[in-house]
């Protein structure tokens, strides 16, 4: 009951910064130099032919009514039309999210699967040459940009080896496995460095967790040390493991931009990228929208988990 | 030494891809790379060139059509006449030709798309094509008359263009996202950022043998294109974006390089409005400055002709004036001396995003700063550039091609970007206009150039190459580029 | 053949000796205890005997239980061992559950483990265990989570959890130390019970003599990683030889102050009157009204020049936020303080420091009291900017006056506050606070932190000086005896209210409400129990 | 969790400095670290070449005795660039952590001192920006104001701040409930004074580690922004930007591709080991670190 009450102020302050947020976001945005019309019609285009152009994409109205506009759109789910393309903003971004999303879902998953049981082995083998050795190569990830990473990963499997594609995405209607192979490369240079991460808060959790007094009462109770590990070590490291799995997903969209750039994969990055070439205003803004949204959406649902893994929480936001 | 290593690495390459890359079994189709993305596919609404290699001569035809060689010929008229005084033209279409949404195409439609095209609300971004035009009537239904309001020796020329392709008053508002046209191929689907289908139009009027499918994927990242082609992802680049690759094509029997011209004459634009490159003699040291070659070999990895004025080196009517300002640093010193600035002077060049103009102008800045002229380099977006530079004109100098062809026109305009005034220049351009003989075009062009190269107005760089790279089974493609387009008509496959 | 034989164990980290020679048996069903201050090397020689030690620590000697020796054991039969043959109990309940799993499945967790059953089996055992430590499972289910029961409920589950399996040797490392003196009686009555119900041995870690006599057969004193002293217990009391063990039966038996009479004036140093602090608690839903939380509720008091008043009270009473609101650092809900006067929370920010000049504290924390980057010198001095008009020269000297009022070298001045032991600190917070000359010092648990054998001297440190400045205190502390040593008047608090007041050893000797009479009841009285114990052998 | 705790010993410069010497991270931490940075000092007065000289008939020299790691494209010393890009990575990182710091720190101690709306005001504005993935509102900042590497500089150090406000929150906040704080308050210190003479010189420890990891990202996020031309503009080298012009040429010239990246992961990784050094050193309990 209590915890349901909490996110509803959650989601209540959620949504208030979401509001907000729409009007940082739409603000900065005008102030974007560079006309669209200008930039569809080129070098040759006449004045009238300009105005024409305005007119018709609803340039010309007044900052506020088209702020208002906007918002009371997004509402009903209406994006706008680009001013590029003439598609539905929206269809323009689900289009793409077919492939960001997989993607960020690839890497995340790959960076989860690498980085516990290297930050348990690394813990339980505290100061041992396997914790050293896993902490001397996540240092080395941390420190690797992800997108010389993926440079590499290019140069050595896909023109090298010629084990996957360069680049590009192959489209999921050209098969599931076509599509997977496209961003399996994106996905590990992506989740190296996010791997090297979470692997050391793992491990400093779990050393944390392993020098609490009721790993002792386990201890004292005859379970062995592998039992106590997992049964009570593990478990617990996971609470602050989750905190920065929520915070990481907003590197995870900052790395997926370049990625997506690097790979050439037709992603919501690449058009970020190209809405803000065109001045296709209107694409960008609801992106920009979109990914805060999924920002604030993510450490909603950390929160969730959160009090689902730890019976605390409930206590705790009486306090 | 250097030389050997890289050509034992290409072999071990090669062998690699040779087996990596599966036998493509009878081939009807070809996936081409192209750099930019199409905004929309109406080529009457936008000016992006993205657009025309689309949809040009595949999609969309208009009365007439420019072939490989630049040269006007009938396309959906089959032929015209024009009165004596070049006021009236006539036009005769072809019969049975239909729309890909089944609808008839007749001389209604003519006056429909050009009537448009010039219309008060008209958003055709090369709207001063049809200035000429006083009105267009229907004949009959095969038979178009077209009125000018004065002679325009570029008329049939300017019909040729993408901007003035024939369109369905049905389908021509939804021709953006949906496009309709008469062209050989018809719209399949648009996958946005990613790729643009074309199959066989079965409506098709004429004779033309045409590949069943045509796939124009998006790669805009030059080291993703080389990725591509290498990969076998793509069959052609017809513009391909990374110079500094051309030579490992070259070293693979896979593919076949063409480096032919483009209607792209890459300036220097200088503008000419603002201290102090108001004085000619500035304008002229900064000439004297440029090393053209080197900017070649630099920027481009050598492809690309150096020019001497703002006119395509293979238009019969082109003077080569680069002897006009040979690289000559001491000369240039001497001439800003004179010009008063012995200590040279400051300024900025703004460089909007292709690698010509990037590298170009690194490049220029170096050899800028010999002579005493700091640059400072700003890297701008297509966006700023256009409000910056070409709009405001609030810019010292940038770098830009401009690929639209015969357009040395520009600068007899009033208000142009770089602010050059020349009455002598649009007398020449006035005459040109009333001129329709060949010959006397040719001189009154050639007198164009001489004048621009005196007045030093921009930096008159290179002629952009057209650096094509395609499988070398693959026939048909365009050497040059003449207009932007990727004319599919004629593309086959060998074996 | 003894239950549990402890030989010439040595133990050490590296080249850090920690236990020197121990020897110590425990006979099957009897109960010893070990008795040290903080870092004799108690708690190690118990988890040494437990085996739970890092594996960084070296072993030698013997360790024998029921005649096997468990340093030459594997580990799985250590881990057969543990939990089933010997249990533990450990000092902090807050901290020794898993927080995020049930009491039930912890306690079932041992029992699945050694008996190898379902977690179905387990069930009714969880039920009876759970019961049997006094947490009727229709009132504290199984499903509950850790963080839902008080200190001393998470105690109990801890001791469920210990005697599961029977054990034939139970240790309890300080099991009451971190407990309420109330809760803490109901706890060793509990643990007293148990072994004797399990037929367990039970060895008692612990720091208080007056713990350890009631509780044990044979008491054995650790002093820096040997055992100094053993023997039975009345025994022990009875003819202590080792000067250390003299020492902290000294220290734990409560000399009374020597009551200075001073009587209520209409001029107080400190009036307090009708004093209410109250927190507004979370919403339990949207719509529900604010609930407060009354921490301090309705209290009057007034304190006399001169005179040292206790304020005694169990963890959570609101001691602490009454000192707080005296000393002005929080402001009150309603209610007033007048302080030389005047309403403390009337005055002008200048006039506050004037105020504050006469009021200084010392707090319970000889670590957390000091800025650890600066001095001690400028520490001290810190309150002198409350004094006008001092020269560079003067608080100097007065620095040097107040560290040697304390029992410290003026030299001491120039050395950082680690340099010093924790009883020295103290001092030094004592300095600090009389720098000023002020006329009253809150003490708040100004003794809690430090081991008994210090304890005294800081009480007569104190003592002596309000007899020397005049000063008052109002001394704040959960210890009974502590309180009953420096202080003329007492002050009992129970829920945020004054439950009683009067002279203190009126107070002690016939407390009046219940509260004060199951305070005084609960702790433990080291003559009475040694009274009780003659009484029984006769 | 322990990352506010302030409890237990502590010790004088001068321990500090023993216990330095001995660890192992902050040896080779400040090894790399100082070797990068006389690198970036050096190339004021000297690099092998002439970096804004170009030399294009000796464009894409491979590695030799003259040129150490070979030449670029338009023939320039890719070590001379390597060094003062190490000069322009160095010095957005240092103004980007510098704004973070001047901002952030103060920000955040404030709204621990104060206990008005006001300190929600910034804590909340705080949450707000951290909702904002850090790199997209660089691109966007960028995008506004030009790419330049002043633009770098602030863009990277805005999001700085709510870095450095919550730090130094939370560290505020954990010693405002300390007893020295009760003690000087009751010695009649302002909070202001309290904030200056107490608070600040006790975070600056975890200041001090911190700066170092976000100083590390900051070279990280300088080269990202360079990567994609929005960073270190021309004529001034930045190994971002060498990288991303190396992509078209590393399949032939794979040096190109290869050492900008090297030098970029060396002053990251020296960086984060010099910061998990000083945190072992400033406070044992948080050894483990991350």
């Amino acid at each position: 009951m209590i915890t349901f009450i909490f996110f509803l102020r959650r989601i209540a302050f959620s949504s208030v910064t979401l509001f907000v947020a729409s009007i940082v976001i739409f603000a900065i945005i005008q102030i974007l130099p560079g006309d669209p019309a200008q930039l569809i019609l080129g070098m040759n285009a006449q004045a009238d032919t300009l105005a024409a152009l305005r007119e018709q994409m609803g340039l010309n109205a007044p900052f506020y009514s088209r702020y208002f506009e906007w918002v009371l759109g997004i509402m009903v789910g209406d994006f706008g039309t680009s001013y590029t393309y003439s598609v539905p903003v929206s269809e323009l971004i689900l289009e793409r999210l077919w492939i960001s999303l997989p993607l960020a879902v690839m890497a995340l998953s790959l960076s989860t699967l690498i980085a516990i049981p290297a930050g348990v082995i690394a813990a339980s083998r505290h100061n041992k040459w396997p914790d050293v050795s896993i902490m001397g190569f996540t240092q080395l990830g941390i420190a690797i940009p992800n997108f010389w990473f993926a440079m590499l990963l290019v140069l050595v499997f896909a023109i090298k080896l010629q084990w996957m594609p360069a680049g590009g995405f192959a489209g999921w209607d050209a098969g599931i496995g076509a599509g997977i192979l496209s961003l399996t490369l994106p996905a590990i240079a992506l989740a190296l460095p996010q791997a090297s991460i979470l692997a050391r808060i793992m491990r400093s959790a779990l050393l944390d967790v392993l020098a609490e007094d009721y790993m002792r009462t386990a201890r004292a109770k005859g379970l062995t040390e592998r039992m106590t590990l997992w049964r009570h070590g593990v478990r617990n490291a996971f609470i602050p493991v989750l905190t920065i799995l929520g915070l990481q997903f907003s590197f995870l969209i900052a790395g997926t931009i370049i990625i997506e750039n690097i790979f050439y994969l037709p992603g919501l990055g690449r058009l970020i990228f190209q809405a803000i070439a065109q001045r296709d205003l209107i694409v960008l803004q609801g992106l920009v929208l979109l990914l805060v949204a999924a920002v604030i959406f993510i450490n909603l649902l950390v929160d969730a988990a959160y009090a689902m893994v730890d019976p605390r929480i409930k206590r705790a936001y009486h306090e | 030494m250097k030389l050997s290593k890289f050509a034992l690495r290409g072999a071990t390459a090669l062998a690699m891809l040779a087996m990596a890359v599966p036998a493509l079994a009878a081939n009807n189709s070809v996936t081409l790379g192209m750099v930019l993305e199409p905004t929309h596919l109406d080529p009457t609404a936008g000016a992006a060139a993205a657009i025309d290699e689309v949809v040009y001569a595949n999609l969309y035809e208009g009365l007439t059509r420019i072939d490989s060689k630049g040269a006007v010929q009938p396309a959906l008229a089959k032929s015209w006449t024009v009165s004596d005084d070049g006021l009236t033209y006539t036009f005769m279409l072809e019969e049975g030709v239909k729309f890909h949404d089944g609808t008839d195409f007749n001389a209604d439609d003519v006056v429909f798309s050009l009537d448009r095209a010039r219309g008060e609300d008209s958003v055709n971004a090369q709207k001063a094509l049809f200035s000429a035009i006083d009105k267009v009537e229907a004949v009959d239904a095969s038979t178009v008359k077209i009125t000018l309001s004065q002679a325009n020796g570029s008329m049939l020329f300017n019909l040729g263009w993408g901007d003035a392709v024939m369109v369905a008053p049905e389908s021509a508002d939804g021709n953006k996202a949906n496009p309709v046209g008469t062209g050989p191929f018809k719209f399949v689907k648009w996958v946005k950022g990613d790729r643009i289908e074309l199959a066989k139009s079965d409506t098709y009027w004429g004779d033309a043998d045409v590949l069943e499918k045509a796939t124009f994927k998006i790669i805009s990242d030059p080291a993703a294109a080389f990725a591509a082609m290498m990969a076998g992802d793509v069959d052609g680049f017809p513009n391909f974006p990374a110079p500094e690759n051309l030579d490992q094509f070259r070293a693979d029997p896979r593919f076949s390089v063409v480096v032919g011209s483009t209607e792209g004459e890459t300036v220097l634009a200088i503008n000419n409005a603002k201290a102090p490159f108001d004085n000619l003699k500035v304008r002229q040291a900064v000439s004297y400055a440029i090393n053209r070659q080197s900017i070649i070999d630099g920027a481009m990895f050598g492809n690309g002709t150096p020019i001497g004025s703002h006119f395509a080196p293979h238009h019969p009517a082109y003077v080569d004036l680069t002897g006009a300002y040979a690289y000559d640093p001491e000369k240039a010193k001497a001439l800003l001396a004179e010009a008063g600035f012995p200590d040279g002077f400051d300024a900025e060049i703004k460089l909007p995003p292709p690698s010509y103009a990037r590298r170009g102008g690194e490049i220029i800045a170096a050899d800028l700063k010999k002579v005493g002229i700091n640059l400072k380099i700003i890297p701008v977006e297509w966006g700023p550039w256009v409000k910056d530079v070409f709009t405001e004109t609030n810019f010292d100098l940038t770098i830009v091609s401009h690929t639209e062809p015969q357009d040395i026109s520009i600068y007899a305009r009033e208000k142009y970007y770089f602010n050059y005034k020349s009455d002598a220049f649009k007398g020449v351009m006035d005459e040109l206009n009333k001129t329709t003989d060949t010959d006397g075009r040719y001189k009154l062009l050639g007198e164009a150039q001489q004048i621009l190269s005196d007045d030093a107005v921009n930096g008159f760089l290179f002629q952009l190459a057209k650096t094509g790279v395609w499988n070398a089974k693959l026939n048909g493609l365009w050497e040059n580029s003449p207009v932007q387009a990727n004319d599919l008509t004629g593309v086959s496959w060998s074996e | 053949m003894s239950l549990l034989e402890i030989k010439n164990l040595c133990l050490s980290f590296g080249d850090i000796e920690i236990l020197r020679d121990i020897d110590l048996t425990i006979e099957a069903g009897e109960a010893v205890g070990l008795v040290g201050e903080s870092g004799s090397g108690k708690s190690i020689t118990s988890l040494a005997a437990m085996r739970l030690l890092p594996p960084s620590a070296k072993l030698t000697g013997e360790i024998l239980f029921d005649g096997r020796d468990l340093l030459a054991l594997g580990e799985n039969d250590m881990c057969r061992l543990r939990g089933r043959d010997m249990a533990m109990i450990f000092q902090e309940p807050m901290t020794a559950l898993n927080p995020v799993k049930s009491i039930g499945d912890q306690i079932a967790e041992g029992l699945r483990f050694h008996l190898g059953i379902s977690r179905r089996a387990a069930e009714d055992k969880v039920l009876r265990l759970l019961d049997e430590v006094g947490l009727p499972p229709a009132r504290f289910s199984p499903h509950r989570y850790p963080h839902e029961l008080s200190g001393g409920q998470r105690q109990r589950v801890v001791i469920a959890i210990a005697i599961a399996m029977n054990p034939k040797l139970l240790i309890a490392d300080e099991p009451t130390t971190a407990l309420d003196v109330t809760t803490q009686a109901v706890i060793l009555d509990l643990l007293r019970e148990l072994a004797a119900e399990h037929d367990s041995a039970l060895l008692l870690i612990t720091h208080d003599l007056a713990v350890v006599a009631q509780m044990v057969d044979r008491i054995a004193v650790m002093k820096d990683g040997e055992i100094v002293e053993r023997g039975k217990t009345l025994e022990f009391f009875r003819d202590m030889q080792h000067p250390y063990s003299k020492k902290l039966l000294a220290a734990s038996k409560v000399k009374p102050k020597t009551v200075s009479e001073i009587k209520p004036s209409d001029k107080p140093l400190m009036a307090v009157k009708d004093l209410t602090r109250q927190y507004r608690l979370p919403r339990q839903n949207l719509f529900a009204p604010s609930r407060y939380l009354k921490a301090v509720n309705d209290v009057s008091f007034q304190i006399e020049a001169g005179e040292s008043v206790g304020l005694v009270g169990e963890s959570g009473c609101g001691k602490s936020t009454l000192a707080r609101t005296l000393l002005a650092l929080n402001k009150p809900t309603t209610g007033k303080i007048e302080f030389l006067g005047d309403d403390l929370f009337r005055l002008s920010r200048h006039a506050l420091l004037e105020k504050r000049r006469n009021m200084q504290v010392v707090f319970q924390d000889p670590y957390g009291s000091f800025n650890p980057r600066h001095k001690v010198g400028r520490l001290v001095a810190e309150p002198l900017q409350l004094v006008k008009n001092i020269s560079k020269l003067g608080r100097n000297e007065r620095v040097a006056e107040a560290l040697m009022h304390v029992g410290l070298k003026a030299e001491d001045a120039d050395k950082y506050p680690h340099e010093f032991s924790g009883g020295q600190r103290q001092r030094i917070a004592i300095a600090r606070a009389i720098i000023t000359r002020p006329k009253l010092i809150v003490a708040d648990e100004p003794v809690s932190a430090l081991d008994v054998s210090i304890r005294e001297q800081v009480l007569d440190l104190l003592n002596e000086l309000s007899v020397e400045q005049g000063l008052a205190y109002l001394f704040i502390s959960h210890d009974l005896h502590v309180v009953r040593a420096v202080t003329d008047r007492v002050l009992v608090m129970y829920q945020g209210q004054i439950v009683e007041h009067g002279a203190t050893a009126s107070v002690f000797d016939d407390p009046q409400h219940e509260y004060t009479k199951k305070l005084l009841a609960a702790t433990p009285d080291l003559q009475a129990t040694l009274q009780r114990l003659e009484k029984e052998r006769v | 969790m322990s990352e506010f705790d302030f409890q237990g010993e502590r010790e004088t410069w001068g321990d500090l400095g023993r216990k330095a010497l001995r660890n192992r991270s902050f040896f080779i931490g400040a090894l790399i670290t100082g070797s990068v940075l006389f690198m970036a000092l050096l190339s004021f007065f000297w690099t092998p070449f002439d970096v804004t000289a170009l030399d294009i008939p000796n464009k894409l020299h491979w590695p030799d005795a003259v040129n150490w790691l070979g030449t670029d494209h338009f023939g320039r010393d890719v070590f001379s660039m390597l060094m003062v890009g190490a000069r322009n990575s160095i010095a957005v990182a240092i103004v980007a952590v510098s704004i973070g710091m001047a901002i952030g720190v103060p920000l955040g101690a404030a709204a621990a001192a104060s206990r008005s709306w006001g300190s929600d005001v910034i804590m909340r504005t705080n949450d707000f920006i951290f909702a904002f993935p850090s790199l997209l509102l660089a691109v966007l900042f960028t995008a506004i104001f030009g790419p330049s590497a002043i633009n770098a500089m602030i863009a990277i150090g805005i999001f700085n701040i709510p870095v450095f406000a919550r730090l130094a929150h939370g560290g505020s906040l954990a010693l405002w409930q300390r007893e020295f704080i009760l003690s000087a308050q009751t010695s009649g210190k302002s909070r202001v004074r309290i904030t200056v003479e107490h608070i600040m010189p006790n975070l600056l420890n975890i200041l001090i580690v911190q700066g170092t990891i976000q100083f590390s990202l900051g070279i990280l996020i300088e080269a990202g922004l360079s990567y994609l031309g929005l960073g270190t503009q021309p004529p001034d080298p930045s190994w971002g930007k060498m990288l991303s012009e190396a992509q078209t040429m590393m399949y032939f010239a794979s040096y190109l591709a290869i050492f900008p990246g090297i030098a970029i992961v060396f002053a990251v990784l020296g960086l984060n080991l010099l910061g998990d050094g000083l945190r072992d050193i400033f406070d044992p309990k948080l050894r483990r670190g991350r």
